[in-house]
């Protein structure tokens, strides 16, 4: 228990047992259903570190993204960011509280008001927050991101996709933040852009001293950027990594791993090692979540709900039947 | 001899010209990846192979599209039809709204050899449901009777594969067949198509933007890049000693194992709008090699073993890892 | 920044409405629905009769010199009440769409940015108002208020109140949805901020454009309750009224039909095709660019 | 479907209380005394007992309603003030002549609009088009009663080819239906043309064109059924509409129904008539918009699984 109270002195960001259930449906004559988005997630980000959380759609990431930043209210459990229990901040402190954590969403082309100019977009975090521009400030915020100062009259639409997305991080840094949630910045971008992107975030990183919490599909992507990785699936955290390197316990993230196209025709591979679809959040199964589409699972599997359990220092997994070390996949 | 050749195709909207003297060919048995990313005009080459450009405004304005020694692109719409569905079959990108939400899957594989094949309906459906069975689509005849909103997103692409097969092609070309999937499931239904193509020894024209995919299943490469060709290349000899500036660019864009922090920078600048393509070679303004001549004259396309670069200064083998 | 801010928004109307007055429908429909205010408005200017003083001798004239549009069964001259008639069709309809515009937006507002129970509520009256016809909602109403212009006014806004509440619900709804809406409460702004500086900014347009639309309907529902004798009493002339002798005189005098339903219909063309061009000017700023 | 008619037709009943409570509380919003407005003016103290006995006016509101609505379920309408007769009896000779106006005028709008729109689609932005639009134009912008007195006046008048007015003879029916139907038309043709416009842009159709389907089957057999969603939702929607057109028509045409009822009735200060009269135009209303949500499940298997 000591080291858990070390880890949350050196942690900007604590996730404690977070869950949220979105109920659907309940019409006069509909039966209400009920979601689980999130069950149960803890994880810490701890200062200067890139956390990355990858998953395919409806791992519940992007709920993660704004569980984590209060812009949806959690249905169980605490998230404190540098000590303080969002939960418990009364509005006018919750907003003062957001000017240190902030976000950069995945469609550039949604993200910024049609009706703003770019000035606009950079300075409305100020008006927002009741507080005077400072002068010069957009010229530095655009100069940081990597535009030059003409832009800051036009509108977002006669932008590019890269260039908009570099406002949506200017807007993003306006207010000096500590952290960012980056939800997947680059999906909607070209490849070329998206590597721009990454380059530029990483810069930022150094220069500002920031911390991220990095949303993504892309596990490539993930490792490449990140220090530690959290794959999801349905909710739930199914292995938490503590490199990128780290040889997965998971199935799971065994199956996302080989389902990454390496861009290198000399290690080609048998690359359909997983059937079958992500069932419907809206009913699970009353086991592991991933056992329908398991080579491992045991009848235990469909039955029972398997918990994070550590590996290694900081290498946990929720699995019954995890890949040993020794018994890697052919690559 | 190929397939199919495009040879010197343009196409255009009004007066914008979109592609321009797009060249390359394929043969049976093989897979050829069109590479490239927004605005370069990719899905643009797809629909012109399969004569669907009216559909959105768009013409060939030169060159032709040889198929098996027919050019496409001097057809009428009544003898092109003989072609679409039967000889060159077309995977389009997003699943979820290929199909015809109003009518059951299995009819809509049907009424390809109904039409091309002249089956009557029982046989038909039953060739339907062995195709569905190949895909390895679980209970078959179930999901035959099924409307596309009860389908999976990779269950979807499964049908409107079937949809390409049904016809008995020579040729498919598949734009961005896997998009819009899940990573799990686009790795299964990449596998599912390319092994098809290879086992029934069909053309394969497979449109993508993720070089990836191009490394894992492809054998030959085109690689786009606003409207034109910059190079042309068998898969090996593409990825080890990529010609054109782009191209190797493109390929440093992807994260790899073990790679460093830092190491990925991008290409500078941004994809040029069809309404505001540069001068010369346009990829002179991203180009860290370009020089005056670049921005000045179009690069002609020259020869390499096994294809083709459209660069003033092509990199040589040495030059990518220096 | 914020100069900046409010002289951006005014802006982008003007251009809308002068891209519309731009083409030449536009400019043609444009041109009458301006000439037939201005003409309303100094109806007394310019002809020589009174409305409302009979002139027993000249009834049912035909079209003359001396009566551009003939005389009514009372005499009157048509062209003069059917100038001085625009003062209440136009009056009517206009301030009665701008009531029902302006309640039907905050309804709609509200019901879409809140959501929840508030949300139920209203879209179940809106809804059930919706499906009935606007003219049946407004012989209810009349029924209720009684005839006159009052009744017929209420008849309007609330006839129309349905339509506009729903259109804003879901232009609302919609803006809602937008990334640029959670990038703003991310930020930490407030409901104000955001219903007033992202929402009703973006939502407004398409809502004004069609209460411009509505305006034409409401012409003609004037003059139908006009028809039916339900609206502004006699000698008040409107449109509808001035028709509502009906098939009894159209054998002896059709010019006393034809002219004021001309007037009508030439006036609602005017505004659907004016609608049309600013529909047509819309929102080019929002447009995604050409990739 | 059966069972999803059935939920569907329940779920009419509190939208039918709701409109009676409103078209109950006329009476009472009315400025002046309910039993006067129930009453013929100059009646003695003994017909006003009578009244304020029958309809319960010396009990609370929600009693008066309870007690009005059994009526109606008796189909004890009331009695018509100025005729004095039963309501029931004015509205059994009116609604025939109603129904046959409508229903037929529905029938031209939704033949003629789903025709043209199509029409108009094929042939997209050509003269055809630009014509078939203008007519729209007219159609949905043209006052009906007066485009109704100007057909009296070429068809009737000059022409001399049907009839005046009246519901004697069939012939009687062509203009009024014209009248109104124009109108409809305009609105499913606009409808048609646009869904139609919308589903030809749809990937599933690029797909189609791929398989080889030739154009006009495409046009017909996809297109045209995906834009009958939207249509069937539209004349479902307003039904109304076009029975709202039908009552302005028949006032026109001097023709016995509905709307002539309700207007007589409304001029005349005849409450429970009008009463009856919105009563019956609101049911209309509401079945027009249940027909319309069954056909669309009918149509679309979407729509079908959504029910379950």
């Amino acid at each position: 228990m000591a080291t858990h109270d070390m880890a949350d002195a050196a942690n900007l960001l604590v996730i404690d047992r977070l869950t949220k259930r979105f109920d659907s449906g309940a019409g006069l004559f509909a039966p209400r259903r009920s979601m689980t988005a999130v069950r149960d997630v803890s994880l810490g980000v701890s200062r200067g570190s890139v956390v990355g959380v990858v998953g395919e759609s409806g791992c519940g990431k992007s709920t993660l993204a704004r569980l984590v930043l209060r812009l949806l209210e959690p249905t169980q459990g605490t998230v404190h960011f540098d000590g303080v229990d969002l939960g418990k901040l009364a509005p006018r402190d919750l907003r003062r509280a957001r000017r240190r954590m902030q976000m950069v969403f995945q469609d550039p082309y949604s993200s910024l008001d049609p009706r703003f100019t770019i000035e606009q977009v950079v300075g409305e975090p100020f008006a927002v927050q009741g507080e005077a521009l400072p002068p010069g400030r957009i010229a530095e915020l655009l100069d940081q991101v990597g535009l030059a100062g003409e832009i800051a009259r036009s509108y977002p639409h006669q932008l590019s996709g890269g260039q908009r997305q570099r406002v949506g991080v200017a807007r993003a840094l306006a207010l000096r933040p500590d952290l960012l949630v980056l939800d997947e910045p680059t999906a909607s971008l070209d490849v070329s852009i998206q590597a721009q992107i990454i380059k530029l975030l990483q810069d930022l990183k150094q220069d500002l001293g920031l911390t991220y919490l990095f949303i993504s599909h892309d596990l490539g992507l993930v490792r490449y950027f990140c220090d530690r990785i959290i794959v999801m699936y349905l909710g739930a955290v199914v292995e938490e990594l503590p490199s990128p390197s780290t040889e997965p316990r998971h199935p799971y993230t065994r199956a996302l791993l080989d389902s990454t196209f390496s861009p290198d025709p000399g290690k080609r591979r048998h690359l359909a090692s997983l059937t079958g679809e992500i069932p419907s959040a809206f009913n699970l199964p009353k086991g592991c979540a991933f056992a329908a589409r398991c080579s491992r699972a045991s009848s235990r599997c469909l039955s029972e709900r398997p918990t994070l359990t550590t590996h290694a220092s900081g290498h946990r997994a929720a699995c019954f039947h995890p890949i040993v070390a020794d018994e890697k996949e052919p690559s | 001899m190929g397939l199919l050749e495009v040879d010197r195709l343009s196409v255009g909207i009004g007066r914008l010209t979109l592609l321009e003297e797009i060249t390359f060919e394929v043969d049976r048995g093989e897979i050829l990846g069109l590479v490239g990313e927004s605005g370069s005009g990719k899905s643009l080459t797809a629909l012109a192979i399969a004569g669907l450009l009216p559909l959105i405004g768009a013409r060939v304005t030169a060159g032709a599209v040889r198929f098996d020694d027919t050019d496409l692109t001097r057809l009428d719409e009544y003898r092109l039809r003989k072609f679409r569905g039967r000889r060159i079959a077309f995977i389009t990108q997003n699943p979820m709204t290929a199909l015809d939400p109003l009518q059951p899957v299995g009819e809509q594989v049907d009424v390809v050899a109904r039409l091309h094949l002249g089956l009557p309906a029982d046989v038909a459906r039953s060739r339907t449901i062995e195709i569905l069975t190949q895909l390895r689509i679980p209970e078959a005849a179930t999901i035959y009777r099924q409307y596309p909103h009860q389908l999976s997103g990779g269950m979807k692409q499964r049908v409107v594969i079937a949809m390409a097969l049904a016809g008995e092609p020579d040729l498919i070309v598949a734009d961005e067949p896997t998009t819009a999937l899940d990573v799990t499931v686009q790795a299964q239904i990449i596998h599912l198509l390319t092994s098809l193509v290879r086992e029934r020894g069909l053309a394969l024209v497979l449109i993508t933007h993720d070089m990836g995919v191009v490394a894992q299943c492809c054998d030959r490469v085109a690689v786009l890049y606003a409207g034109r060709l910059a190079e042309q290349q068998g898969v090996r000899s593409l990825f080890a000693a990529p010609a054109h500036p782009y191209t190797h660019a493109l390929i440093d864009c992807i994260p790899k194992d073990g790679m460093a922090r830092g190491s990925l920078t991008g290409i500078a600048g941004s994809v040029p709008s069809v309404a505001h393509f540069p001068s010369g070679c346009r990829f002179h303004p991203r180009c860290i090699g370009r020089q005056s001549v670049c921005e000045a004259s179009v690069p002609a396309a020259t020869a390499l073993p096994g294809g083709a670069v459209a660069c003033h200064f092509p990199l040589n083998g040495d030059a990518r890892h220096g | 920044m914020t100069g900046a801010a409010s002289s951006a928004r005014p802006a982008l109307r003007d251009n809308l409405f002068a891209r519309a007055f731009r083409t030449k429908t536009g400019a043609i429909a444009g041109g009458w629905l301006v000439l037939l205010a201005l003409a309303a408005i100094f109806a007394h200017l310019l002809t020589p009769y009174e409305y409302d003083i009979q002139q027993l001798s000249a009834a049912y004239s035909p079209p003359s010199l001396s009566h551009w549009l003939g005389t009514d069964e009372f005499g009157r001259d048509l062209l003069t009440r059917i100038l001085y008639g625009a003062r209440i069709s136009l009056s009517v309809s206009v301030i009665s769409i701008g009531l029902s515009v302006l309640a039907g937006m905050v309804l709609g507002a509200a019901a879409g940015y809140f959501g929840g129970r508030l949300d139920r509520m209203i879209t179940t009256v809106i809804d059930l108002s919706w499906s009935f016809p606007e003219i049946l909602v407004a012989l209810i109403l009349v029924a209720i208020i009684g005839p006159g212009v009052t009744g017929t006014m209420v008849a309007i806004t609330v006839a129309y109140l349905a339509q506009f509440a729903r259109l804003t619900r879901a232009q609302v709804m919609a803006i809602k949805s937008e990334t640029f809406i959670e990038a703003a409460s991310g930020l930490g702004a407030s409901h104000r901020h955001i219903l007033f500086r992202h929402l009703l900014p973006n939502a407004i347009t398409p809502v004004l454009v069609s209460g411009m639309l509505a305006t034409g309907d409401a012409i003609i529902l004037e003059a139908t309750l006009g028809f039916f004798g339900l609206g502004a009493q006699p000698p008040t002339p409107s449109w509808g009224a001035m028709m509502s002798s009906g098939t009894a005189l159209l054998f002896k005098a059709p010019w006393i039909i034809i002219f004021p339903g001309l007037a009508a219909a030439i006036t609602v063309v005017s505004i659907n095709l004016f609608g049309d061009a600013l529909i047509a000017g819309l929102d080019v700023r929002s447009r995604p660019r050409v990739e | 479907m059966t069972a999803y008619i059935v939920r569907r037709l329940l779920m009419l009943v509190p939208v039918f209380l709701a409109v009676s409570v409103v078209i109950f509380l006329i009476i009472h919003l009315i400025p002046g005394d309910p039993v006067d407005n129930l009453i013929k003016i100059g009646s003695g103290p003994e017909q006003r007992a009578a009244i304020v006995a029958r309809y319960g006016l010396d009990r609370s509101l929600p009693e008066q309603y309870l007690i009005w609505l059994a009526g109606l379920l008796r189909g004890d309408l009331g009695t018509a003030i100025v005729a004095q007769r039963p309501v029931s009896t004015l509205i059994a000779q009116a609604l025939p002549h109603s129904l046959a106006l409508g229903g037929l005028s529905l029938l031209v709008s939704a033949g003629a609009g789903i025709v043209l729109g199509a029409v108009a689609m094929r042939y997209r932005d050509g003269p055809i088009d630009q014509a078939i639009m203008g007519g729209v134009l007219l159609g949905s912008t043209l006052p009906t009663f007066w485009l109704g007195l100007l057909m009296i006046l070429l068809f009737s008048v000059v022409l001399g080819w049907f009839p005046v007015s009246g519901a004697r003879t069939w012939s009687s029916l062509v203009l009024p239906v014209m009248t109104i139907g124009l109108a409809g038309t305009a609105l499913v043709v606009r409808v048609t043309r646009i869904a139609m416009i919308e589903a030809a842009q749809k990937d599933f159709v690029l797909l189609l064109h791929a398989k080889g389907l030739s154009p006009s089957r495409i046009r017909l057999r996809h297109v045209l059924r995906h834009a009958l969603t939207p249509v069937v939702t539209i004349l479902a929607l307003r039904i109304g509409w076009i029975l709202g057109g039908a009552v302005t028509v028949e006032v026109v045409f001097a023709r016995p129904g509905l709307g002539t009822l309700l207007i007589k009735a409304l001029n005349q200060h005849d409450y429970p008539v009008v009463q009856a009269c919105l009563l019956m135009l609101a049911m209309a209303v509401m079945l027009g918009t249940l027909v319309g949500d069954i056909l669309q499940a009918a149509i679309d298997p979407r729509v079908r699984a959504n029910l379950k």
